[in-house]
């Protein structure tokens, strides 16, 4: 067996999960979210209680030994809302997170690639998309669209398309002035492979620590937007709307909107001190601490 | 006369300087002028000058990596600039590039085995063990371990990624290497080393150079015959120690004056060559170089001063040798040695 | 300078167009009929028509577009479908709330953040840089509504600090403060975190370049080097983040004037919402989009300003 | 070794060590040399070899945070600036002691206009403000013959040139008439006819205010055009010192004659480069005895431990660093 074909590409995943583990705060906030992870993948089996089932008797009644984190206004458990809450949280998040890594990624690093005309036409068209406040362009999409889960995707990729192509294109037009890629065109290699093949793993890392941090931001508008009551339709649970009907019964049951709170922020600062230790360990003017 | 392997012809080249978003003002810059030259088989041609003057604007064109405004490029006859997308490709395995930065020339995320087997593989030469035993030679013949393969560029030296980017260039097997400031980013003794290199190189497999340098001393040392640029056109060409030990163009005699040699009792003579070099967005009327010429005359403000043939191996572009001197030529048809 | 903002302006002249252009089009390609909506299922078809006519609704599409383009760009932003009161008076009445609450969060988030990005930066890896980027990290994770929410339940409610109700009384300038304090640092400690943590790795960065060694081989004091020759480069990417964070700041404020019950576009546009005012809705993505591009310009003025590279091109 | 009061600057046993991955390294080690009033020294040698860092120390620029001085002296006028604090250096850099960069274009504040950044060095050093601070501030941008200066005062560095802006570098460099001046590379960046400019202005000023300079590069071109004495570092380590005539034609360390012999010379017809094998060892694996024994043809088993720098026999200005050749020629070993 050859050295050579026992080489294999340090891939960009193999590279930050290095660097995750040797940043404390980097891998504590990993941990918070492969813990949100499970949690919500596994809600039908964590959760002691159905999230639906009601029980006029226990109508906003304090925690018990029975339901840890006490229930809501319809008698149900708020533990089980909250395990089941995360499982739409994560879903709409991160489907519209990878959709928009996906489309915004590809427009970015083809407008920096290909320059001229092409770049300034896409960019005005993202300048265009950010200039309707994020929340808000997510409150008309799912308004006007309906407020299912496919519509609230729709709503959050809409406003992180333009970002990620933001992220992408930036790296991409450094890294195509670097000679590497124009040995590439002098040994005749068609454009698509210089930007699949030599570009987009010099841009990977920084459209992952965006990921990282839009994660957290998508699951804050997603929150939001059900806060606002335009979120997945009642009686699904989910966080932004738990803590708004505990803002309703802000003065009779505080902990109603405490507990779907405390949830959110821990995943929050997961989330954010994952992409912030994956920042550290991508930028190398910060690399050597 | 046989063909030469390269021939340039009139190339030229100009940008458009584009200022602020919309394009408001744009103004031309005139990179590449009339630039003509040849190089024949096993040859090593330098191109010298300093920042800005074309020439490396000149060695991509070649290549075609920018794509020139008018003119011909020729390999063995074939017209490089006029050739389809895969005639185009196949052109490419044969003329080769080499940078001069050997930290941004190298894929990061690549190991050098990638990096050195991906041409090969793209341009589907032989089966995965003749890949494999081809970027061993390779590596062999720059001077670097067969486990080097397995690294990533960030373990090397700039020295070892220099080897590491010329073994790139050399596997394909091309005729033609475009070397551009090829040492000029490694010290002093590392130069030397890959200077050894390329020389062993050209002599080994009869490889033809296009060197283009600002150090005169490298050029001396590696090159037969030498172009001078100024802001985008050649002044002066003609054989190595020639043009070193007696250039004719004033410029190129600023030129030699200002480099450094390694010899108290031969000091750079400084100073001598007031003014900077003019923007190639503005370049002077006339004969570029006059604002800074010691022997300007009335003439050069005005009229750019057409090639001189003084010898067959020797041309100049500079009313200091009026037409009678040599037969004078077009640029265009002066034989290239 | 001059020919620079004049550049921009005609920059953001395009960029305006497209905008009311794509709020155009999305409010007619969003499902349901104005009309139903308005009239309800009960209707008659004659009466659906008719509303549909008063609307414009029943002229083709690139009628209703130049249509709306010209009354638009003439300041005209037609009349609510609920109230039928004229959309820039609503708007008019409410604008100055939220005006007042995103100016001060963005003055209380540069006063504060700005200093205190320098402070983590020149004392990195020690208790203040740690205790910056704790706070920053903080103020990234709390989602508006709930850090408001907190800051309610403990000042408004436990405390009786400020109102609960942040309006004030017509007429009473101290009222209208005193209940601008709680949604203003709400939206303001976000924005302080933001900036701090823009300016703390500007400020990193910048301090590592060589012109700052140039600073300091002068003997110019460390005070100095600090305050005028790293801060005026470190500035640069400070501006576009608070550039870009006004989108962020707009829909907090949103966020913020729901739980706060403070009047403001961001109440506006929810009750317009659940109406399906068109026109209101409409109206407010056309001033929403105007105040982002008016943003976006200011904030490549001040780089003109910040940076000499960019006005003198 | 050199214990004369006259001597603007003298360092003596200079050693600074750098942190790396938590542990420390010596990146310079016992350094000593001085230089005369109207004496330009050239501190030559490969990227790596320390000579930016002997600047920075006498400076009192290296990095805190990675970076220290751990041994020696650095007497300016006599007074050792090693233990002084940095409100003290401050008074004493850009005012006594001042410095050139390599990087004409990232070396100035790019939001600051050039005049007040000429200006600014006087402003903390001298009584002058305001109007004759600028005055002053325009006259040395005129000295150093930036044309239109007057015009220009207000302009930005972008709109220069690199060797303009070589020359702004130097006008700040000599605004206070500095005792001495620490040139790190300053040509390097610039092109030939440039460079040649340049090294013609600063030889000038040199001249005219008797000034001491420091020129690091690694360009022995430039070393034999500029230099009075040379000095030569390999590795962190100083290994020869001569008055520069003395060092081309009889090169005694056997780094510095190899360094000669691997020159590609624009005056020579094309001989065969000597090229030296091997590369400069890492700064974590130093050997502790002579830092160029693996690369060199004299090795001999005494070579790994550090050799004396030494005088030699024929001149005791010529210095050298090396057990065998010190030995053939030294008046003492």
């Amino acid at each position: 067996m050859s050295v050579i074909a026992v080489a294999t590409g340090r891939g960009a995943w193999a590279r930050l999960g290095a660097g995750i583990r040797h940043h404390k705060m980097a891998s504590f906030g990993a941990g918070i979210v492969i813990l949100m992870v499970l949690s919500a993948l596994l809600a039908p089996w964590l959760a002691p209680h159905d999230p639906l089932e009601q029980d006029v008797l226990l109508r906003l009644a304090s925690p018990s030994a029975d339901f840890p984190l006490g229930n809501d206004s319809f008698g149900r458990d708020i533990l089980a809302r909250i395990l089941w809450g995360g499982r739409v949280s994560l879903y709409v998040s991160t489907l519209s997170v990878l959709i928009a890594i996906f489309v915004g990624g590809a427009l970015g690093i083809l407008a920096g690639y290909i320059g001229g005309l092409f770049d300034r036409v896409l960019m005005a068209a993202m300048d265009v998309l950010l200039s309707f406040p994020t929340l808000v362009m997510g409150l008309l999409v799912v308004a006007m669209m309906g407020p299912t889960v496919g519509n609230l995707i729709l709503a959050i990729t809409l406003t992180a398309v333009a970002p990620f192509a933001r992220i992408a294109r930036a790296p991409t037009l450094t890294v195509k002035e670097r000679d590497f890629v124009e040995a590439g065109r002098a040994l005749g290699f068609s454009h698509l492979r210089i930007m699949v093949v030599h570009i987009l793993p010099n841009v990977l890392d920084d459209i992952l620590v965006m990921g990282a941090l839009w994660l957290a931001t998508a699951i804050r508008t997603e929150a939001s937007l059900s806060f606002i009551g335009l979120g997945v339709r009642p009686p699904t649970a989910s966080w932004g709307g738990m803590i708004r009907e505990g803002f309703e019964n802000i003065l009779d049951a505080p902990w109603l909107a405490i507990f779907p709170s405390i949830a959110i922020l821990v995943v929050m600062f997961g989330l954010n001190m994952l992409g912030d230790g994956l920042r550290d360990t991508s930028d190398p003017r910060l690399r050597h601490e | 006369m046989t063909t030469p392997l390269l021939d340039v012809r009139n190339l030229s080249k100009t940008f458009v300087a584009r200022r602020g978003f919309m394009g408001g003002e744009s103004a031309v810059v005139h990179a590449v002028s009339d630039v003509s030259f040849s190089v024949a088989a096993g040859e090593a041609f330098g191109l010298v000058g300093e920042s800005g003057c074309g020439k490396s604007t000149t060695g991509r064109a070649i290549l075609r990596l920018v794509e020139p405004d008018s003119g011909a490029v020729l390999l063995k006859g074939e017209d490089v600039l006029a050739a389809n997308p895969r005639r185009l490709r196949a052109l490419r395995r044969r003329m080769q590039i080499v940078f001069q930065d050997p930290y941004s020339s190298l894929n990061p995320r690549r190991t050098i085995g990638q990096t050195l087997t991906e041409p090969m593989a793209v341009h589907g030469l032989g089966s995965a063990r003749k890949i494999l035993e081809a970027v061993r030679m390779v590596l062999a013949e720059v001077g670097m371990p067969i486990d080097a393969a397995n690294k990533y560029p960030h373990e090397f030296s700039g020295g070892q990624r220099q080897r590491i980017g010329i073994a790139r260039a050399l596997v394909l097997r091309p005729e033609l290497i475009v070397a551009d400031e090829p040492v000029s980013a490694l010290d002093v003794s590392i130069q030397a080393q890959i200077l050894v290199l390329l020389r062993g190189l050209q002599q080994r497999h009869n490889l033809s150079f296009v060197l283009i340098s600002h150090d005169l001393g490298v050029v001396r040392h590696f090159c037969s015959t030498v172009s001078v640029m100024y802001l985008g056109r050649i002044v002066e060409r003609g054989p190595v120690p020639a043009i070193f030990d007696e250039p004719l163009h004033p410029y190129t005699r600023a030129l030699r004056n200002a480099s450094p040699v390694p010899d108290p009792k031969a000091k750079v003579i400084m100073g001598k060559l007031e003014g900077e070099v003019a923007s190639a967005l503005s370049p002077p009327s006339g004969c570029h170089f006059h604002p800074r010429c010691p022997h300007v005359m009335e003439i050069c403000r005005g009229v750019y001063p057409s090639w001189v043939q003084v010898a067959p191996d020797r041309g100049v572009a500079c009313h200091l040798y009026p037409a009678g001197i040599g037969s004078t030529v077009s640029a265009a048809a002066a034989p290239g040695r | 300078m001059l020919p620079y903002i004049v550049k921009r302006l005609l920059v953001a002249v395009p960029t305006l167009l497209a905008v009311l252009t794509v709020v155009f089009f999305f409010v007619r390609i969003a499902p349901g009929d104005p009309a139903f909506i308005i009239l309800g299922d009960q209707a008659s078809p004659q009466a659906l028509a008719a509303v549909r006519h008063e609307l414009g609704l029943d002229q083709p599409m690139a009628v209703q577009y130049v249509d709306f383009m010209s009354t638009v760009l003439k300041g005209d932003l037609g009349t609510s479908l609920v109230t039928h009161r004229s959309v820039w008076g609503e708007i008019a009445n409410v604008l100055p709330y939220t005006i007042e609450l995103t100016l001060s969060a963005l003055v209380i988030g540069v006063v504060i953040g700005l200093p205190l990005g320098v402070a983590a930066a020149r004392h990195r890896n020690e208790a203040l840089d740690y205790a910056a980027r704790l706070f920053s990290l903080a103020g990234l994770s709390f989602p508006a509504f709930v850090s408001a929410i907190m800051l309610l339940l403990a000042f408004a409610i436990e405390l009786h600090w400020f109102p609960v109700i942040s309006e004030g009384r017509p007429g009473d300038p101290w009222s209208r403060v005193n209940a601008l304090v709680l949604p203003a640092v709400n939206l303001g400690l976000i924005m302080v975190a933001y900036v701090m943590r823009v300016t703390r790795s500007s400020m990193l960065g910048v301090l590592g370049e060589d012109y700052i060694r140039t600073a300091r081989s002068k003997g110019v004091p460390a005070r100095v080097v600090i305050w005028r020759h790293a801060l005026g480069n470190a500035m640069i990417p400070v501006v576009t983040v608070v550039g870009l964070y006004l989108g962020v700041l707009i829909g907090n404020s949103v966020l913020t004037e729901i739980v706060f019950n403070r009047p403001g576009l961001g109440k506006l546009i929810v009750n317009s919402l659940n109406q399906r005012d068109y026109t209101m809705l409409e109206g407010l993505m056309v001033i929403y989009a105007f105040f982002i591009v008016i943003a976006n310009l200011l904030t490549d003025l001040t780089y003109g300003l910040v940076d000499p590279r960019v006005s003198q091109r | 070794m050199s214990e004369a009061g006259e001597l603007p600057l003298a360092v003596d046993g200079l050693t600074t060590a750098f942190r790396v991955e938590g542990r420390w390294y010596d990146a310079i080690r016992d350094v000593s040399f001085s230089v005369a009033r109207n004496e330009t020294l050239a501190l030559v040698g490969e990227s790596g070899c320390g000579k930016s860092i002997t600047a920075l120390s006498i400076m009192g620029l290296v990095p805190k945070a990675n970076g220290r001085i751990t041994a020696g002296r650095v007497l300016l006028d006599g007074r050792d600036l090693v233990p002084l604090d940095e409100t003290e250096m401050e008074k004493i850099r850009g005012n006594a002691i001042s410095m050139i960069f390599q990087e004409p274009m990232t070396s100035l504040n790019p939001v600051l206009p050039i005049g007040f950044q000429v200006a600014e060095a006087l402003r903390y050093h001298t009584a002058l403000t305001g109007e004759a601070a600028r005055a002053r501030a325009l006259a040395l941008l005129e000295h150093v013959k930036v044309p239109s200066a007057a015009r220009r005062f207000d302009d930005y560095p972008h709109q220069f040139s690199g060797g303009m802006r070589q020359r702004v570098m130097i006008a700040i460099a000599l605004a206070c008439s500095p005792q001495i001046i620490l040139a790190d590379e300053p040509t390097t960046a610039l092109d030939v006819t440039i460079q040649a400019q340049v090294l013609a202005l600063l030889a000038e000023l040199k001249s005219e205010t008797g000034m001491a300079m420091i020129f690091i590069t690694h360009n022995l071109g430039v070393v034999a055009s500029i230099a009075d004495r040379v000095a030569v570092m390999y590795a962190g380590d100083l290994i020869e010192i001569a008055p520069v005539e003395e060092l081309f034609e009889h090169p005694m360390h056997p780094y510095t004659e190899a360094l000669l012999s691997s020159i590609p010379r624009v005056d020579r017809d094309a001989g065969d480069l000597k090229p030296i094998a091997g590369q400069v060892p890492p700064i974590t694996a130093m050997p502790s005895g002579c830092r160029y024994a693996d690369r060199c043809p004299l090795r001999v088993p005494r070579c790994a431990t550090m050799p004396p720098l030494v005088g030699l026999a024929v001149d005791p200005n010529h210095q050298v660093r090396c057990w065998v050749r010190a030995a053939d020629e030294s008046v003492s070993a």
